[in-house]
């Protein structure tokens, strides 16, 4: 592992301007960043701990939606009732993620940095339409989620620019999310593929909206309208939930890997989509 | 004396009778009646003697009415 | 490449070491500090072996860097009994027979501890979900799974 | 004998002496040992999968500063230069595999050693690598070794083929047999390369001195055996090298050969500094032996009442690199559960690309075993006939011939059957998708050589010392054992693993054989100070030895009233002649036979092809039992494992021959929460040859679950499955292929 030099920002600005040097890693809950490191022995990094920044580290539920500071641990974001409530989806996406010890250190802030295609959280994002805040040199930016991620591993932040904030305004009545993934085991694997829903109800129980958004089954989450339309203007019945699940496979764009095969996760898509479906009208029923 | 299936290959036959009062012996008896058995050959199996397996036999003693087995050597995990 | 000077508590006692900015906080505590209960099984989170405390925060010390223990709380399998008096879990594990090999079993006290401190009477299926991050390879975990459920029981008759 | 035979210590679930040392975190384990001047070692390791290597240039790595050492395979001494096991360890001129160890670099600390290792410049001529039994048996396979010509044919092949070894064994007439069935049943059935995943990676710490005289210090199976292969492959005496056994953080087999310790004396002589080399976890996975994959074809004929009348195979095991895969023992472990006339089996062992297969638990049998148990299954269900009744009309018992050799002693799979037709959870009933598997197991077990000495101290208390690396509790039942044949309180005995300076020669820990040979070793320790201590008795009493009785740990004058304990006779052992010990130096004979069934319930997810587990039985005859949580353990721990082979568990390569899941995270072993509890249900129909009926447990449990949890998928999606692991992508394609 080639870490060279550990800094402890303790401010955004503090981080921004150490950030500036393009050997320097954000270090956060280092449940992705530390496996990175020790893959290579040669290039110099410089890690920059943001985790004595309150706000990167803390989370707010108001009247305007929920804001979480991108470093904050999961296990303290599962922990926190008032976001379980409004968002379940996105509390159990980023609960999914590894063990009890990783959950103890991995964030969601993480978890899209990292952007991976198999990232739990980023399909249940995308699903409660979040937008990223990006604190740069020259100022803030502000980018939806699905634009967030570009590639496998990479996405738009510059080099000097730190995630600062997630936002997720507070849904219509009647809305709720879920999301589900796919493993091979009951724990400890990443995803094979993966499923976030919301939708929204109006008081007859018809759909009025919904996005879905799936993981693991192309180089990055992919937000699939056609399923989303599937289910708008139905009451959530069999054959919406089978044509949003026909939908998603339809659009997912997947490899054969050491994780499951094209035409498995292809099929195994559309079933989490299904599933999940179902679960955020049978939340949003209830609210 | 019953032999393996494949050790049926270098002595022609699947039992013999051979007078032996000790492992040791039997070898020596066992090697000069076929031509094609070699003494490492055997000493490299185990032995099974009246169902027993032994590894590194030499000494055993046999009886008359001793039935003996030539065996693969078998590894554990 | 300078080295960190890092202060902390490890298991109550106020600890100081210098350590290279790459060493993990689990090179610290087994090469630096001597403290080797706690076992390198994989390096990468998927077993935890490693599993320490970090402010009373369960994780795998392969995955923190040393540096990052300035002003915190760690807790190893070293701190778990008290003088010469097993923990409740310890014990357990060993009426149980809860360890074959023994290897990962540091790990596995140090995280049945932490689960019994957020959760004093958890279910058979909070205990294997709470533990899905602590491999072990010999036992099948039936015999853990049945130490920790007595432990709970033992723990809470005695609370 | 032993059945009648009321035990005061022995069954009895003690506290193991070792246990509170593993945990407090204070037991010291490969890794956890370090020297004063220690520097660290880490291996070079193939980015191929198949290459020649042209040129190897150290040159940029020995000048970093920090650097001490390095080894190549050219710093083996010539003597033993072309064994399989030395090329194996460093590879000589070609490379192999995935991760074959190339050179060794040594230096003040890992970090440099590692950095030092992307400094070193190797030119490779890149070869097509080979992956699979079919294709390695191709005609035009490219060969891993150009000299290699199969041996067990009558007329050795004139060609060189990556076929190491053809086997047969055969009893009665299976061509005879077949005509005389109703029904024959017979499949193709394939098994992955499967890993032990012990916890602890490989490690040690070693100390080469001016002298020559060496210290190893290392997790291993068999300290004699690390002893005995490094010597060998550096041209040293026995007495040169030391050999200390760590405590060890499981083996499954894998610990039973070496892969660090040459290079590692190597570096250290080299250096003049003491080396730890420590594998890392991706290493543990690319280059340490894993389990040989398997295609098995299996052939069974039966008649409408159950009567099997013919059992065929045709078996082929992957080597990895080297010749020498379980084979031999897949064939004759494969229908050892059944006692049919005719049988007949043949083998290959060939080499792929792969990392040198090591043990794994029953070396070869689960995957031989898996597909006649399949086939077995499948053979109940056409004739309409419950698998347990199947079974106990074909079952081995006393008196049975084996494929192998010898007839069977007592055995107790006829106990196993019935236990698991009068087990609840035979009885239950079953959900919509849900299936039950049984399968039976059948494993040998192995004695061989064991030394014990029993030191006793002044106080009457004894140190057993073994050689026998304790991998699972054995050291418990050592303890039990002591206790038992001297009639004395387990506690007064404390049970140590010497080093291979301390006791004599031991054969390693595997095979089953600890408990059974070194278990024999101790009891005739135990008679052996029994023996002085009634000789001292005797003196003091001026009677002969003959007139002393030994009961509960006190010596008797049966001509007269006179008592001495042993804590007496101890105390005062300087006036009789000298302080006691007993000895017990043996070669075991007699292993019994450990035979299993299991049964496994499983639910699949139809949607994708999920299988869980929901309830699981694994039954096994011990003989007699010992220490019975330790037995449970080995049941359990044993079907655990096979449950991970039979689900998710295998080595996934790319076309390019290199490994993708090196890792915890994607060879996925079972979890804590992928599991039901695991009830286990012990047998004991003693072995004859033990003085308390013990037979070995370690391994028969890891063979019935791949067809149990294999038959329990097909059961539950009413199709067959013939291919491992059951991974969902596998399963959904079975459904989809057949609804």
């Amino acid at each position: 592992m080639a870490v060279v030099e550990y800094k402890v920002p303790q401010s955004v600005g503090e981080a921004v301007e150490m950030l500036t040097d393009k050997t320097a890693r954000v270090l956060a809950g280092g449940t992705d960043l530390i496996i990175q490191l020790r893959a290579q022995n040669s290039d110099p990094v410089i890690a920059v701990d943001i985790k004595k920044i309150d706000s990167m580290m803390t989370a707010t539920m108001d009247g305007n939606g929920l804001t979480l500071g991108p470093s904050m641990s999961c296990a303290e974001l599962t922990a926190r009732e008032d976001i379980k409530a409004e968002f379940p989806g996105l509390v159990e996406a980023a609960y999914l993620i590894g063990s009890t010890q990783v959950q103890g250190r991995c964030s969601v802030g993480g978890n899209l940095c990292n952007s991976s295609p198999a990232a739990d959280t980023i399909p249940a994002l995308s699903a409660n339409a979040a937008q990223c805040v990006i604190q740069g040199p020259d100022g803030e930016r502000t980018v939806a989620v699905e634009d967030f991620v570009t590639g496998v591993g990479t996405n738009c932040m510059a080099t000097g620019e730190l995630l600062t904030a997630i936002k997720i305004a507070i849904p219509a009545a009647g809305t709720a999310d879920a999301y589900l993934r796919f493993i091979p085991r009951s724990e400890m694997d990443i995803a094979v593929a993966g499923a976030g829903v919301s939708v929204t109800l109006d008081a007859d129980g018809k759909c009025t909206a919904a996005r879905v958004s799936i993981g693991a089954v192309a180089t990055t989450a992919l937000l699939v309208t056609a399923a989303a339309d599937a289910l708008i203007g139905t009451s959530i019945d069999d054959a919406a939930l089978q044509a949003a699940a026909d939908a998603a496979s339809e659009a997912s764009k997947p490899i054969s890997d050491r994780r499951g095969t094209a035409e498995f996760r292809r099929h195994v898509v559309g079933v989490l989509t299904r599933r999940a479906a179902k679960i955020a009208a049978d939340r949003a029923k209830e609210k | 004396m019953i032999f393996s299936s494949e050790l049926q290959e270098f002595t022609g036959e699947e039992r013999t009778e051979v007078s032996a009062t000790s492992y040791r012996v039997l070898i020596d008896v066992l090697v000069a009646k076929y031509s094609r058995l070699s003494f490492d050959q055997l000493t490299d199996l185990a032995v099974a003697i009246d169902g027993v397996i032994i590894v590194d036999p030499l000494l055993e003693p046999l009886s008359s009415d001793t039935e003996v087995h030539f065996l693969h050597f078998v590894a554990g995990g | 490449m300078a080295k960190i000077h890092v202060n902390t508590s490890v298991n109550g006692e106020p600890v100081e070491f210098l350590c290279e900015p790459h060493e993990t906080l689990l090179d610290v505590l087994r090469n630096d500090l001597q403290l080797t209960g706690t076992k390198e099984g994989c390096a990468s989170g998927d077993c935890g072996a490693c599993s320490v405390t970090v402010n009373d925060r369960l994780v795998c010390s392969c995955l923190v860097l040393g540096a990052e223990a300035e002003g915190a709380e760690i807790g190893t399998i070293e701190g778990v009994s008290n003088k010469d008096q097993l923990h409740t879990i310890q014990q357990k594990f060993l009426e149980h027979a809860a360890l074959q090999c023994g290897v990962c079993t540091p790990g596995l006290i140090v995280s049945t501890q932490a689960l019994l401190k957020e959760n004093p009477d958890p279910t058979e299926e909070e205990a294997r979900y709470y533990l899905a991050g602590n491999l072990c390879r010999c036992t099948g975990y039936d015999k853990i799974i049945r130490a920790v459920m007595d432990a709970a029981e033992t723990m809470r008759g005695a609370a | 004998m032993s059945e009648a035979r009321e035990y005061k210590y022995i069954g009895q679930r003690s506290i193991r002496p070792d246990g509170f040392d593993k945990v407090t975190g204070r037991a010291n384990y490969g890794a956890d040992m370090t020297l004063p001047g220690m520097i660290w070692g880490k291996i070079l390791r193939s980015p191929h999968a198949h290459a020649k290597i042209k040129n190897i240039d150290t040159s940029k790595a020995e000048a970093l500063s920090g650097v001490l050492a390095v080894a190549t395979y050219q710093d083996f001494p010539t003597a033993d230069k072309k064994a399989d096991l030395a090329r194996n360890i460093l590879a000589d001129d070609k490379v192999l595999y995935h991760g074959h160890a190339i050179l060794g670099i040594a230096a003040t600390t890992s970090a440099i050693a590692e950095r030092a290792l992307d400094l070193v410049d190797i030119d490779y001529e890149v070869l097509k690598p080979v992956m699979d039994i079919r294709d390695a048996m191709a005609a035009d396979a490219p060969l891993l070794h150009e000299d290699m010509i199969t041996e067990g044919y009558a007329e050795a092949p004139t060609t060189a083929s990556n076929v190491a070894t053809r086997l047969e064994m055969k009893m009665g007439d299976v061509e005879a047999g077949f005509k005389e069935a109703d029904v024959i049943v017979e499949g193709d059935y394939y098994t992955p390369t499967v890993h032990q995943g012990y916890i602890e990676p490989h490690a040690c710490v070693v100390r080469y001195d001016e002298d020559g005289q060496s210290m190893i210090w290392c997790c291993t199976q068999g300290h004699f055996d690390v002893r005995g292969s490094t010597a060998n492959i550096l041209g040293m005496n026995l007495s040169k090298l030391k050999v200390i056994a760590s405590e060890i953080g499981g083996g499954f087999g894998g610990k039973t050969t070496i892969y660090l310790e040459p290079v590692a004396l190597v570096l250290s002589r080299k250096s003049g500094r003491p080396v730890k080399m420590v594998m890392d976890r991706d290493e543990v996975f690319k280059a340490s032996g894993p389990g040989s994959a398997t295609r098995n074809w299996v052939k069974i004929g039966a008649k409408n009442d159950g009567t099997i009348t013919a059992m065929q195979a045709k078996l082929h095991y992957e080597a990895g690199a080297f010749k020498g895969s379980p084979m031999m023992m897949g064939c004759m472990t494969a229908f050892t559960p059944y006692a049919v006339e005719n049988m007949y089996v043949e083998g290959f062992d060939v080499v792929v690309n792969k990392p040198k297969v090591a043990a794994y638990r029953a070396p070869g049998a689960p995957q031989a075993e898996y597909a006649a148990e399949m086939v077995v299954n499948e053979i109940a269900e056409k004739i309409g006939m419950d698998p347990i009744e199947l079974r106990l009309k074909n079952a081995a018992k006393e008196g049975t011939q084996t494929i192998y050799g010898p007839k069977f002693k007592a055995v107790g799979l006829v106990e196993c059957l019935e236990a698991a037709k009068n087990s609840p959870h035979y009885k239950a009933a079953l959900k919509e998708n849900q299936g039950r598997g049984l399968a039976a197991g059948f494993w040998f077990n192995i004695g061989g050589q064991s030394s014990v000495t029993l030191n006793m101290n002044p106080d009457g208390t004894g140190t057993i010392v073994e050689g026998s690396p304790d991998i699972g509790g054995s050291r418990a039942s050592m303890q039990l054992m002591a206790a038992e044949e001297m009639q004395m309180p387990a506690e007064n005995f404390r049970p140590i693993v010497a080093d291979t300076e301390h006791v004599a020669f031991s054969a390693g820990t595997g095979g089953s054989r600890t408990t059974f040979a070194t278990g024999m070793a101790v009891i005739e320790a135990a008679q052996d100070v029994i023996r002085q201590m009634k000789e001292r008795a005797a003196a003091v009493w001026n009677v002969t030895a003959e007139q002393v009785d030994w009961a509960d740990g006190v010596a008797i004058n049966t001509a007269g009233e006179d008592r001495l304990t042993a804590a007496e006779i101890c105390k005062g052992a300087e006036r009789t002649g000298g302080q006691i010990s007993g000895r017990g130096n043996i070669n075991a004979r007699g292993a019994g036979p450990s035979f299993a069934v299991h049964l496994c319930d499983v639910e699949v997810d139809r949607d994708t092809g999920k299988v869980d587990v929901i309830r699981y039985t694994a039954i096994q005859d011990a003989g007699k039992a010992i220490h019975p949580s330790y037995v449970e353990g080995q049941l359990q721990g044993g079907a655990v494992q096979g449950i991970g082979w039979a689900l998710n568990e295998e080595y996934v390569y790319g076309d390019d021959g290199l490994l993708q899941n090196p890792g915890f995270l994607d060879y996925r072993v079972p979890l804590a929460s992928d599991l039901p509890m695991i009830d286990s249900i012990v047998v004991e129909v003693p072995n004859a040859f033990h003085p308390f009926g013990v037979r070995g447990v370690g391994e028969s449990g890891i063979i019935p679950p791949l067809a149990a949890c294999a038959y329990a998928v097909s059961q539950a999606i009413d199709a067959p499955i013939r291919d491992l692991p059951c991974s969902p992508p596998s399963v959904l394609k079975v459904i989809q292929e057949n609804s």
